[in-house]
């Protein structure tokens, strides 16, 4: 257990487990954090992002703050990151961004800034004389979930109370965004289908995807008689995403090859034919 | 008594009032309630005048304070009365004539459907004329100096329809506002030497101020006599003046408001006297103008213009008067007063010609005009005999002391100025002469008028007559009573001092070579237009001719540097005004846009570019905080 | 190992998180690293936590996480319907102020 | 406590402009009467105030048991306390008078603006416009009055900004469309106008706040508890409490009169003036000249110099310059202009530059005289402009040369016009005249070259007015003018009292000067200055 370790750590040192543990999972933290910035691809940053939170939360655990880090693993890692690849999933990730700026000077300025602000944010920490650890042990005597509860319920009570109407209050408004108020009738299926008809594009409904039961999946475009693929038979989404397995040249590809076999059979069977044929014929 | 000196003052400034805002039921009466109200104000003139002739040498003057005007701190200006001899004369002379100019205007402007103004504007000048000459400080002296030049410029532009009337009443005023400057720098400096600028102290201790600042204070009272007076340098607008109405040239710009020039100079006396240097160049000036006056009065064909020209010249001669000092300034004020009579008679009687020849100037097309205005040619006459000097009548004693005064000069000064003073009465007696010659005699040379209606000259009516037969009188008489015992050099002597010069040359030959040069002047006139015929149109003439035509270039030299120039002056100073002063200010809005648009460019609505800035502002209050806590 | 490590490694997430939100468009993952910069404040929390023995650290790390959880609820929300209405989830696209 | 009549004076116009501005749309000419009273009732209570002051005395003991000092009618109460500013009213006998001035002329700009709005009006208009004219000029005189009352800093600073806001609408709102540019083109020029009336007047106002704020700091560093107070800062300088560093009192006092030069207007900082004078109706240009610009100069005499006599001091060489360069600048400005109501503009330019002149020339005449000069330029002006915008407001144009031989056709018009541009060319007799002579002698006594050099601004003056007279009034009848109306009974009664006053003035202004007098003396001790001894002292002994 940490706990002891850190009851003791009054000193300006850590135990060295936790030296151990800071330098490897502080590598991997900031890992994470540049996969969550770098990444092209939202999901992939909303993963890196989701690394580098339970890192902290191991980090709190150290600290002390056990009731936090359990937190931080149970609200932001599985609530609020999953918040976030919903609603990745519902914008539909258009693709990846392009990381191409478009912004005339920004990416100049922003490094420049972030790195002066870095440079001077490390100078202050080092400068400020940070020389006394207490520990929290002491305070996290009477057990820590203990502490902050009293904390909160007495000291904080009145934070407390108003964070729980901005809690509700951001529900509310996260609905209120988020909902289409319905202000017409929805169309009827006849009503659709003689709207398609007026506008005379797609009659039909789309065609499937895949064709052959090999590629029989929503990624693969059907293929048109004339082998090429058609974009009407995969989803916009997939499309945009660049996800679409175009599998027209590895089908064409095999009819030809397939033709070329069974031409080959078929010639061998047409001389064998012949043979007979003419020597039937010739008989 | 006292307050009958502001009921002087007050009278025609009632009737000034009265008229200019009395709206149109004074149409009628107007004219007789200004003459009227002048009438009352020249009885009252006659009682104090003859209170004062009760009175000693010494105890003459009244000195009357009516309300403190400008009471600031150590400055004090009074509304004050001083009337002395040299006050009443003005008085009696500005009142007297000012009445009768008024009886002539009555007849003279019937016709015109404006003439209650016109009264209103005489009434005007009167009771500024009066200030003026009443006033026991120079502040308040500066006032009626103004209102004078208001008066004539109103009565200038009287007809002010006629763009030349509006210009020439423009020019007059500016020209004497020059001069008005002149006083203002002169009071000022007297305010800064004497802390005071009434007359009384200013005059007792003037010698106790340094003579340097005397100087500057006389010159600059020369340069508002000059403006006032029309002496050269400022001389040009007198000529134009004449665009006014006939009885104003004759009041105004004849007989009292140009002499103010004098009036200012003998009453500073003993400013100028203290002062050298000031007083050759007051001579100077008056030297100058005399003959310039004159020369200017040979050429031209203007019947007024040419009377304008001797008026010039004769007021020459009373400022050369003046200038001499002590010697002068009973001559130049007696002059100044025989001329008001002579000259006014003049001008009246060229304003009764013009009556009779629908309005015509032009003495090229008059002539032979004796018999059908006896009157008017009598009077004409009897003024004309007057002022050159003819002897026996006013202008030869007034003259002729002038004369031997500027001999008694002294030194080569005074041969040059008495010899300028010589040759000034033989031009005189040209010019009149030829103003006699080509008005009255001769072949008739008239023409049709503008709407080519033959003139028919015809005498006045009875209310232009009277003034022209009493101020004939006036010019015959008034001379000879001043001289006989000195009456008149009694009279001024306690105010202005009097000494009497050592002539190199007796009088009685300077009133010879005087006769000899006013017969060898009538002669050459005669000669030219006496027995010759006259050409109605100007021929070209000599050089000195066509330049004394245009004033002798004074107003071409105005018009190219002053007015020119200062049309080029204001034209390029809106111009920096627009451009540079403005220019600025636009130029720096403009920038200050320029850098905006720029920095707008940096909103370019992307939120990430913001989040830069926030954060890159983020990092700079950082380092601030660090760089703080390091020091 | 002094335990002022872990501020350094909350500082280094705090600025990756940073320069995230500043480089990349889709505003899903700017969410994310926002996400990031307030787990490395929490983390900071809890290890000031730590650092002056009492729990008003881990206090603030709560709260910081219920806020965030809020926010990434409406933000999500917002997004999802800035998306339906524009059929992209770039933040570069909504510099209107309108849908 | 007592009656509190400096605050009524000031809040009954502000009454007034609330409440014009809440008459409903269809009752205007309600609206132009009730601006009219409240206007009249704040002349009244300025009358009070006149009564009430006693130019002999130096304090009465006011409610709050004030400091001693000249002023009189005090109130006093705390505002923000913790800033030292204080809710401070008192007037000297500068002030009562120029209160009494914007009072006198508010009503008369009324009744000369009383249909300036009416173009404006159309049947469906909610704006209201007339409703808001006759409101906002209220505000403005409000405002006005109380920066006269105000003696502690920021309060004046508040209302010296304030005032911007009504007088933008005033200038920006309404005009008389008669630009050489047509309807479109006037709008454009009126809120080009407007804009940079603001844009300099609050640049200077902020460099003046900046200096308010230099001001308090200063007296909160050495005084312990800062104040805005003038009589509390005078008090303290005079007790040797405060002693500000030369150079700090230098920078105050130089964003103090920067504020100012630019309302006043001094060169080069007066090209707002010509064109919110020219774009605004004549009214509003009075309006801004005769009343608001006068909060400049007189803040000059009362917070400059009482704050800052060491650094007036120092100023002084460099201020009697450019208001040299203001008088002749100005004037021959109004000689090369061709637009009658900018004419006027730079002839206010040229006698601005008066007023500054006489306030720094340091003498008890050249202040007297400034002060005074603040009074009849500020009616002369009037007179002239109103005049000038009822010739304007019946031929429809601006232009001088549109105009001519008017006299013929409406001599009492024509009159009024000359009497008032004699005013303006300082005619002795006229009220200009006295104020003039006064700044000149008291200039000349100290600065002899100065006061040379600013008597030919009279010779410029008769120029352009002359000028402008004759182009308009004199020579033939033009055709556009044939049939042109005289003054009517309106526009009689606004310029014949004006007149009245203006000769009244000149003949007699003994009353205003004693009332002026004892406050100039003040002023003049604040800055330990007196006036030079003539060479020839005992003049008045040796009678």
């Amino acid at each position: 257990m940490i706990a002891p370790s850190l009851a003791a750590s009054a000193a300006s040192t850590t135990s060295t487990g936790e030296a151990v543990q800071f330098w490897i999972l502080a590598v991997v933290a900031v890992l994470g954090a540049l996969g969550a910035v770098l990444m092209r691809k939202a999901v992939h940053s909303a993963l890196s992002l989701a690394g580098t939170m339970i890192v902290l939360a191991v980090f709190y655990l150290a600290n002390g703050a056990y009731f936090l880090g359990v937190v931080q693993i149970v609200v932001y890692t599985g609530a609020i990151m999953m918040l976030f690849l919903f609603v990745v999933m519902l914008v539909g990730v258009t693709a990846a961004d392009s990381l191409k700026e478009t912004i005339k000077g920004q990416r100049w300025l922003a490094g420049l800034c972030v790195l002066g602000f870095g440079i001077l944010l490390m100078a202050g920490i080092s400068n400020a004389s940070l020389k006394e650890w207490n520990g929290v042990g002491r305070a996290n005597a009477g057990g820590n979930v203990e502490g902050l509860a009293s904390l909160i319920f007495t000291k904080y009570v009145f934070a407390f109370e108003i964070t729980g109407a901005l809690l509700i209050t951001a529900a509310v408004g996260a609905m209120v965004l988020t909902h289409r108020e319905r202000t017409e009738r929805a169309a009827t299926q006849r009503e659709r289908a003689e709207q398609r008809v007026r506008e005379g594009k797609q009659v039909t409904p789309l065609p499937a995807p895949g064709v052959y039961a090999r590629h029989n999946a929503v990624d693969i475009p059907g293929l048109l008689p004339d082998g090429t693929a058609s974009d009407l038979t995969v989803s916009p989404t997939l499309r945009a995403r660049g996800q679409v397995r175009d599998v027209s040249g590895e089908a064409l590809q095999d009819l030809k090859a397939l033709e070329q076999r069974s031409s080959e059979w078929l010639e061998r069977g047409r001389s064998e034919d012949a043979d007979a044929n003419g020597k039937g014929a010739g008989k | 008594m006292e307050n009958l000196i502001g009921l002087l003052v007050l009278a025609p400034l009632l009737g000034a009032g009265v008229l200019l805002c009395g709206g149109r039921r004074l149409d009628r009466s107007g004219p007789w309630l200004g003459t009227l109200l002048a009438a009352v104000s020249f009885a009252l003139g006659v009682v104090l005048f003859a209170d004062m002739l009760g009175k000693g040498g010494e105890e003459r003057a009244l000195d009357v304070t009516v309300f403190q005007w400008v009471p600031v701190g150590g400055f004090r200006a009074d509304v004050g009365f001083h009337l002395d001899q040299l006050s009443m004369t003005f008085v009696l002379l500005i009142t007297g004539v000012g009445s009768l100019i008024h009886l002539y205007s009555v007849g003279y402007m019937a016709h015109d459907e404006r003439k209650r103004r016109f009264f209103g504007y005489l009434n005007l000048f009167l009771a500024a004329m009066l200030l003026l000459v009443l006033a026991d400080n120079y502040l308040l002296l500066y006032v009626g100096w103004e209102g004078v030049g208001l008066a004539s410029y109103l009565l200038i532009g009287f007809w002010q329809h006629k763009p030349s009337a509006a210009t020439a009443a423009k020019k007059a005023f500016l020209v004497n506002r020059v001069g008005d400057m002149g006083l203002s720098i002169a009071i000022m400096l007297l305010f800064t030497t004497f802390g005071t600028f009434a007359f009384d102290p200013v005059l007792t201790r003037a010698t106790d101020a340094g003579e340097g600042k005397l100087t500057a204070v006389a010159l600059m009272l020369l340069l508002a006599a000059c403006g006032k007076s029309a002496q050269v340098p400022l001389q040009s607008w007198l000529g134009d003046a004449m665009e006014g109405p006939t009885p104003v040239s004759a009041l105004i710009h004849a007989a009292t408001m140009v002499t103010a020039g004098v009036y200012l100079i003998t009453r500073s006396g003993a400013v100028f006297d203290a002062a050298p240097d000031a007083q050759t160049a007051v001579v100077t000036v008056g030297a100058v103008t005399l003959l310039f006056g004159a020369i200017v009065g040979c050429a031209k064909d203007d019947i007024k213009k040419a009377l304008a020209g001797s008026t010039m010249s004769q007021i020459g001669y009373m400022i050369l008067a003046a200038g001499l000092g002590p010697i002068g300034y009973v001559f130049a004020i007696m002059h100044l007063v025989t001329h008001g009579f002579f000259k006014a008679g003049l001008f009246l009687g060229a304003g009764s010609v013009m009556h009779g020849m629908n309005d015509e100037v032009d003495m090229r097309r008059y002539g032979g005009l004796r018999t059908y205005m006896p009157v008017t040619f009598v009077t004409f006459g009897l003024g004309y005999l007057a002022i050159i000097g003819f002897p026996g009548l006013s202008g030869f004693f007034s003259k002729d002391k002038i004369i031997e005064a500027a001999f008694a000069k002294g030194g080569t000064e005074g041969w040059i100025l008495g010899g300028a003073a010589l040759l000034g009465a033989a031009i005189t007696a040209y010019y009149m002469t030829r103003v006699m010659l080509l008005t009255f005699f001769g072949e008739k040379r008239w023409q049709p008028d503008a709407e080519g209606e033959m003139p028919h000259p015809h005498e006045s009516p009875r209310t232009m007559t009277v003034p022209m037969i009493v101020l004939a009188f006036g010019s015959v008489f008034a001379g000879g009573l001043f001289s006989i015992n000195d009456t008149f050099l009694k009279w001024l002597e306690p105010v202005t001092g009097h000494e009497e010069g050592h002539s190199p040359v007796s009088a009685l030959t300077v009133t010879a070579a005087t006769m000899v040069v006013l017969v060898i002047g009538v002669a050459i006139a005669w000669a030219q237009y006496g027995r010759r015929p006259v050409p109605v149109t100007a021929p070209r003439g000599s050089l000195l001719t066509r330049a004394a035509r245009r004033d002798l270039l004074q107003d071409d030299f105005n018009h190219v540097v002053l007015v020119r120039g200062g049309e080029h002056l204001t034209r390029s100073l809106v111009y920096v005004d627009h451009s540079l002063v403005d220019g600025v200010v636009n130029g720096t809005a403009a920038s200050v846009g320029g850098l905006s648009g720029r920095m707008r460019k940096l909103q370019n609505g992307y939120a990430r570019s913001y989040a830069v800035s926030m954060f890159g502002g983020a990092a700079v209050l950082i380092a601030a905080t660090l760089l703080m806590r390091a020091v | 190992m002094n335990p002022v490590n872990y501020l350094y490694l909350a500082a280094l997430l705090f600025t990756i998180g940073a320069a995230g939100v500043l480089i990349r468009r889709n505003a899903i993952v700017i969410f994310m690293c926002v996400e990031l910069m307030l787990n490395a404040c929490n983390l900071a929390f809890v290890t000031f936590a730590r650092l002056h023995g009492n729990l008003d650290g881990q206090i603030i790390a709560f709260f910081t996480m219920v806020v965030a959880a809020a926010e990434v609820v409406v933000g999500l929300a917002i997004i999802v319907t800035i998306f339906r209405s524009r059929h992209s989830a770039s933040v570069d696209d909504a510099g209107l102020l309108k849908l | 406590m007592a009656f509190p009549l400096l605050t009524l004076t000031a809040a009954i116009p502000a009454v007034g402009a609330v409440a014009t501005a809440a008459v409903p749309a269809g009752r205007r000419t309600a609206a132009k009467w009730l601006a009219l009273a409240f206007s009249l009732a704040t002349l009244a209570l300025a009358a009070v105030q006149l009564v009430r002051f006693d130019p002999g005395g130096t304090s009465q003991a006011s409610s709050s048991g004030g400091a001693k000092g000249p002023f009189q009618l005090t109130e006093s109460h705390a505002w923000i306390a913790d800033f030292g500013v204080r809710y401070e009213l008192g007037v000297d006998g500068i002030a009562v008078v120029l209160i009494a001035l914007a009072a006198l002329l508010i009503p008369f700009i009324m009744l000369a603006g009383w249909h300036d709005a009416d173009p404006l009006e159309t049947r469906s208009s909610r704006w209201r416009p007339t409703q808001g004219f006759f409101a906002l000029i209220l505000m403005v005189e409000a405002m006005v009055v109380i920066s006269f009352e105000a003696t502690d800093v920021f309060l004046f600073y508040i209302f010296f900004e304030a005032m911007l806001i009504p007088m933008y609408f005033l200038i920006g709102g309404f005009g008389d469309g008669a630009a050489e540019h047509g309807e479109a083109g006037a709008a454009a020029q009126r809120s080009y106008a407007a804009v940079k009336f603001l844009l300099y007047n609050l640049v200077g106002g902020l460099i003046m706040l900046a200096a308010v704020i230099g001001l308090y700091a200063v007296t909160a560093d050495q005084l312990g508890t800062g104040t805005f107070s003038l009589q509390e800062i005078v008090q303290a300088r005079a007790a040797g409490k405060l002693d500000i560093a030369t150079t700090t009192e230098r920078a105050l006092f130089l964003g103090f009169f920067f504020a100012f030069a630019v309302k006043a207007p001094l060169w080069p900082l007066h090209t707002w003036l010509p064109n919110a004078m020219g774009e605004a109706t004549a009214p509003v240009a009075v309006l801004i000249t005769a009343v608001v610009d006068k909060v400049g100069t007189f803040a000059m005499l009362r917070f400059c110099l009482q704050l800052f006599p060491e650094a007036s001091k120092w100023a002084t060489p460099v201020i009697v310059v450019l208001s040299l360069i203001s008088i002749l600048y100005g004037a021959l400005l109004a000689v090369g202009q061709r637009d009658i109501k900018r004419l006027v503009a730079y002839a206010s330019i040229s006698h601005f530059g008066f007023i500054v002149l006489g306030i720094f020339a340091m003498t008890s005449q050249g202040q007297s005289g400034a002060t005074l000069y603040m009074v009849n330029h500020g009616v002369s002006t009037a007179a002239l402009m109103l005049v000038a915008g009822f010739l304007i407001s019946r031929r429809g144009s601006r232009l001088i040369a549109d105009y001519g031989g008017v006299q013929k056709v409406a001599p009492v018009l024509a009159g009024t016009f000359l009497v008032g541009g004699l005013a303006t060319l300082s005619l002795p007799g006229l009220a200009p005249f006295v104020s003039e002579f006064l700044v000149l002698v008291g200039t000349f006594s100290r600065y002899p070259v100065a006061g040379g050099i600013a008597t030919l601004g009279i010779v410029l003056a008769a120029l352009y007015v002359l000028v402008l007279y004759q182009r308009t009034m004199t020579g033939p009848v033009k055709e556009e003018v044939r049939g042109m109306p005289d003054l009517r009974a309106r526009e009689l009664a606004v310029v014949a009292p004006l007149i009245a006053l203006l000769l009244f003035l000149g003949v007699y202004p003994k009353p205003v000067t004693e009332i002026l007098d004892p406050a100039v003396r003040h002023t003049m001790s604040q800055v330990h200055q007196a006036d030079p001894k003539p060479d020839v002292n005992d003049v008045e002994a040796a009678k």
